[in-house]
């Protein structure tokens, strides 16, 4: 057992939190979402050459070949820094095409993915019905496809959707007539979302693996898990740095005990965090059985840690850190779409308690077991 | 022990009622004309039931302290959804301070304007570097000739950017210890002097200002009390806010307003309100916000056989802030995605979702308040944060 | 309105506190509790000289003709002082006598239970039904009782039960051949707890006021409620009186912010539950239709307060408080039994949810509205 | 990454299970008979599994650390029920504290027979006035002739009338400052000048003593490190703490606990872990506990490559603490009334919903943590609490 980062990884996290901070430190990410632009393009840019879309596509692909826990590392770090990048559409149409789509359908699609050439995203909630893959309403027939989907990230500026359907399916639609997108006033703008209508558009079925929409799901968590790990570290240190600059009756306010410990609590409630989208990540390549439910766990987790972190970074903020100019609420707002988006804590806890078998005829030995 | 009016108020509740029945819907039938809302806020006052505390030759109705009725005149005028007394600065913190500590002069020009709706304030309190620490102010004036002139910086001024007068803090004696140098003035903010600069909030609203004084001026005698006497003619206004029922208000508003959020709303095709961990909650908070309520009828009975109610308005401050929190939390578990929609039918939520986290900021942090609990209530040792 | 007690009542709570401070202060109840016996003789003695007993009843049968308010400022007395005496039994069965009995059985019984002449109790659980009294089961049949209640409080010293039946009913079993009570190995001391199976017993339906089950219910939240009140006020200020006096580090841990905004915290959560009680109270008196929803509250919100708060007090007081010598653990366990005892909060909130009417088909502005 | 023990450990394991067949169950066949348990642990030194850290001289195994191999040892025993290794203070904390501190002769004396479990130890640092804040010890000890004369009391001191001999800081040095004054003393506490007397808890045992000290004696060679040197002594012993995956045994086994209590209860003729509320609340608690053990394994996986895990102990007690009280408090909504029988089938969640309480008490107290947490973890300024 060797429960750490590789050397490589390190390296691999430190290079790219570097490249962002040298291209879109905080002070950007405010010029670009006031600018009213959906994403900052030379960020992205800079992005994919560094090989975080094909990250873990195979090298037939273009891709790098790695696993999901270096691309969790990569959203760990974008979401550390606000990155205002269409990565997890990006990522997560990549990663289904790649495990669900069949020879043919790699080929065409991956290599365009992992270069950046087109921008991929996924649609899958409904008004309806949101996060449940199998309960999904859309059906392709005869290689058609038309009905509405919402909550598509960087919907208006895709080039290709993986699309949610009937029993836990999933299509590829590439943009064309028929496809029409409404931006939503969203709350995180880092991440704008589209309601999507299609109507009587071609349709590819992906043919790969079964589940492929479910294990989809999974990796939308450990990714939201790790972008959610990556925000909350961050808010932490901005909550202290503030607490050891500001003062108040003659010292720093960091000195009242009051304060100390709410930063010692808002730390406690993060820090142990960072090892559950580990696991989930490494559970998706390595222990598939556990991987659903280290998933859904995850999620659950680090993203109520989050959001509780960006909440508690407000207000140890003061005033400041509820106006507009602050970095504060885009972490809140950033954190509020990791808390909500496929599926709130709840609805994760839940299927956590059902793939535990909690409830199950089992016998009680039998039980799962989350340690190693 | 009586909790309900009593019959008593009967009589009175009728009169209102016939009164705001006869005022209500304004004859011109335009209820956002704000000709017909000050119209009927005069008649208001000249019925005695509006500006009950200030005196009639400042153009109040000048009414003994009577809690029930004012109680009773807040609910008729609700019911018909006429046009509530204003409740700003001006009028809840100027003119109680102006009444106790102001001149003659300072009475008879400020405060009929004010009730009037003529004269708009903001508070000049914080400054950046000085929010809960009063004592470290740094805007200064100085006395030059038959002015005062006024440098520095304040912040977290609401609705400055509307106002046409502040009352403020500054340090007139830089010599004096820290909460002796300071004095509580009256400047006009539609000078050259004054540069006003909202600030924009995490919801998009702008409510709070930075103010900027650069050489502004103020005539001498626009201070209220003496030189130095500024705390405390501050402080005194907290004692003015006693007496009232408003709290409640809010909260049983809010707390209807999200039982119908959770009937409206379904999971999973069934309403929100069945589900049995929302529901708890829902009656958790319900049962947090009664406990506040009766707290505050309690608090303004004492008040009004003239007991000490203690600390309890900064007991309900920061219950009032829990309370928000949780509401924000519940709505938020009841919205799931529809949060992340700022636009959307629960667009509301979603900004309550973030404000609710102002509550906890703005008037003194909650460790402030905390440590005023622990040390005036129970009696605790104090610390560097007390005040004097 | 005038949300403040009288003259009147600020006297008898003053008595009474002074009575039993100088009958059976804190060292004494630990000296009864261990010196095994059920209640305090001498206490209850002295209380029933006081009225507590019949401080409800009619003048008629021998009471004091007050109101629910008074009775429960009796025991918001009782729980601040964790008063080892068999009160919560005797005041029930009482008023569900007073309440429910026809003018013979008031008679008959009422007089002997406001002199302290015998002791009464209520049968209220059983083992698959605890709270509901819609739903117990037993009945009696021509007259006779047979079947088995649990959790009642001092069963093992009364002479009568008043036993909560099928349908919501109650009847009355006086003691004799036929009872049999085992006592239960209950963590609260102060009120000790029997499992009563009653053999063909006689029993006498109660005929007077319908729903008598369901008022004995809130009766019980109410007093409940109240003594959850005092225990956790007394909490409170023993929390308090510790940090002052405990010294570290050469100061009180008081001096402490971490320590007095803990202290803070309890101070709140405790404090502005007053009137819920005192409002239930009324509401049994003078707002019939409101009395079951206030009481629910009342007992849901103060016991969960006061469970959570004695709690504190343990922590607050570190090594110490965890010791069976200290008072600590005496309020705990009384906590414990306030908690429990006639229904969780759980289990009220959602009565409570119920009675509000929330999920029935009524226009909104229907509501139900707590405000005066 | 490597999240499994990997391949190259089946051998090892295979090994151990061999073992622990070969000698468990006992040949009498009795496992609580402590003959029988004592020659398993004998053995178990003998091949390597307990003691790995002593050297042999001494009656270990001298093992190198592995993590891993410790992890599986104790699986492989677990799995069969055979006697894990004492983990008790004289174990623990006396016996690394000797191998980094003590004479020769203190080794040969003190290590083999206490790990033969011939004697029994108690810890003696805490005093009434002196928990956290061991600078203000007041036990002292003063040299006369070949003996320390011991006068004085400790408190909380586990097991204490069940032991042989007590590790303890006592003040030597009258006159130093504070910290420097204390020595670290091995006292025998079966000798007339000492008198213990158990604490009963409020569960009914008796786990802590008070043990008070009228003239005893200890031979003047019995300190360990320099006179002065007991605070420096004493902190050292936190360091072999680390490289134990210990804690996530207990966090698993409660937690199943947990779901099979909230399996065999019902609420209204359901299974409680049907319930939405209990059943999230305990997938939440199993997230927590999963951060927790993998904290853990981190932790453990650092100090295997010589990296510092940092303030993770510190970490893992307050959510270790944390944890347990959330599942006390689960536990008791899955009881309802059930909490109230000390001796019912559920007694022992009873008695864990009070014991969850003296886990924040133990060892510091859960603000003393925060401190260290936000001082030596955050960086934030040090306050009077810090330790020097």
């Amino acid at each position: 057992m060797n429960f750490l980062l590789s050397e490589e990884q390190r390296i691999l996290q430190d290079r790219l939190g570097e490249l962002i901070e040298a291209t879109c430190p905080l002070r950007r990410v405010h010029e670009v979402l006031d600018g009213g632009v959906a994403f900052d393009k030379d960020l992205w840019a800079k992005l994919i050459d560094f090989g975080v879309a094909g990250m873990i596509l195979p090298e037939a692909a273009g891709g790098l070949g790695l696993e999901m826990i270096d691309l969790a590392l990569v959203a760990e770090t974008l979401g550390a820094a606000l990155a205002p990048v269409p990565f997890l559409g990006q990522a997560l149409a990549g990663l289904a095409i790649a495990r669900g789509g069949d020879a043919d359908q790699r080929a065409r699609w991956l290599p365009a993915i992992a270069s950046g050439e087109i921008l991929a995203t996924v649609a899958l909630a409904e008004e309806a019905v949101r996060w449940s893959s199998r309960a999904w309403t859309l059906s392709p027939r005869d290689g058609r496809l038309s009905g509405v989907k919402t909550l598509v990230p960087h919907g208006t500026e895709a080039d290709l959707f993986v699309v949610g359907t009937a029993n836990g399916g999933l299509c590829v639609v590439e943009r064309g007539g028929g496809v029409t997108c409404e931006r939503i006033d969203g709350a995180d703008r880092t991440r704008p979302l589209d309601r999507v209508s299609f109507v009587d558009v071609r349709a590819h079925p992906l043919k790969g693996e079964l589940d492929a929409a479910e294990r989809l799901v999974d990796a939308a968590c450990v990714l939201l898990a790790a972008d959610a790990f990556g925000g909350a570290r961050r808010c932490v240190a901005m909550s202290v740095d503030y607490a050891k600059l500001r003062e108040q009756f003659g010292v720093p306010i960091g000195s009242f005990q009051g304060l100390k410990h709410q930063l010692a609590e808002m730390a406690l409630a993060v820090e142990p965090g960072r090892g559950l989208f580990w696991y989930a990540a490494h559970a998706i390549d390595h222990l598939p059985e556990k991987a659903a439910h280290a998933a859904a766990q995850a999620k659950a987790h680090l993203c109520d840690g989050y959001l509780q972190a960006a909440r508690d970074t407000v207000e140890a903020h003061g005033g400041i850190g509820f106006t507009w100019e602050h970095d504060a609420h885009l972490f809140l707002k950033r954190a509020m779409f990791d808390w909500a988006w496929m599926g709130d804590p709840r609805h994760h806890r839940l299927r956590a308690a059902d793939l535990a078998g909690w409830s199950s005829g089992l016998r009680l030995d039998n039980q799962y077991t989350f340690s190693i | 022990m009586d909790l309900g009016f009593g019959s008593r108020f009967d009589d009175f509740r009728s009169e209102v009622a016939a009164f705001v029945g006869a005022h209500w819907p304004p004859p011109g039938g335009d209820p956002k004309d704000p000709v017909a809302q000050r119209a009927f806020r005069d008649a208001a006052i000249a019925a005695g039931y509006y500006a009950r505390g200030v005196p009639k030759r400042y153009g109040g109705s000048e009414q003994p302290p009577d809690m029930v009725r004012g109680e009773i005149i807040r609910q008729e005028v609700r019911r018909a959804r006429a046009p509530a007394e204003v409740r700003d600065g001006g009028i809840t913190l100027l003119i109680p301070t102006l009444l106790e500590w102001g001149t003659e002069a300072q009475k008879e020009t400020f405060i009929p304007k004010t009730l009037a709706g003529e004269y708009r304030w903001a508070q000049g309190f914080s400054e950046p570097g000085a929010g809960s620490d009063l004592a470290a102010l740094r805007t200064r004036a100085e006395l030059v000739g038959d002015n005062w002139v006024i440098n520095g910086q304040k912040i977290w001024s609401s609705y400055a950017h509307r106002a046409d007068f502040m009352f403020a803090l500054v340090r007139t004696e830089p010599d004096a210890p820290k909460h002796e140098g300071i004095s509580y003035l009256i400047i006009d903010l539609r000078q050259p002097g004054v540069t006003i600069r909202p600030l924009r909030q995490m919801t998009r609203r702008s409510e709070f200002c930075e103010v900027f004084f650069d050489n502004a001026r103020t005539p001498a005698d626009w201070i209220v009390g003496g030189r130095g006497q500024g705390w405390r003619v501050s402080r005194s206004t907290l004692k003015h806010e006693r007496g009232s029922l408003g709290g409640v208000t809010w909260v049983e508003s809010m707390l209807r307003d999200l039982v119908k959020l959770a009937r409206e709303t379904t999971h999973d095709g069934r309403p929100a309100i069945l589900d049995p961990c929302i529901r708890a909650e829902l009656a958790a908070i319900e049962g947090a916000a009664m406990a506040l309520t009766y707290s505050t009828y309690r608090s303004a009975s004492m008040n009004a056989h003239g007991q000490d109610p203690g600390l309890f308005s900064t007991m309900a401050k920061i219950s009032s802030t829990d309370l928000a929190q949780r509401i924000a939390k519940l709505a938020r578990d009841i919205l799931k995605d529809d949060l992340l929609d700022m636009s959307g039918p629960h667009g509301k939520w979603t900004e309550r979702f973030m404000v609710s986290l102002s509550m906890a900021i703005a008037g003194g942090t909650s460790n402030i308040q905390r440590n005023i609990i622990a040390e005036r209530g129970l009696g605790l040792p104090r610390d560097i944060t007390s005040a004097p």
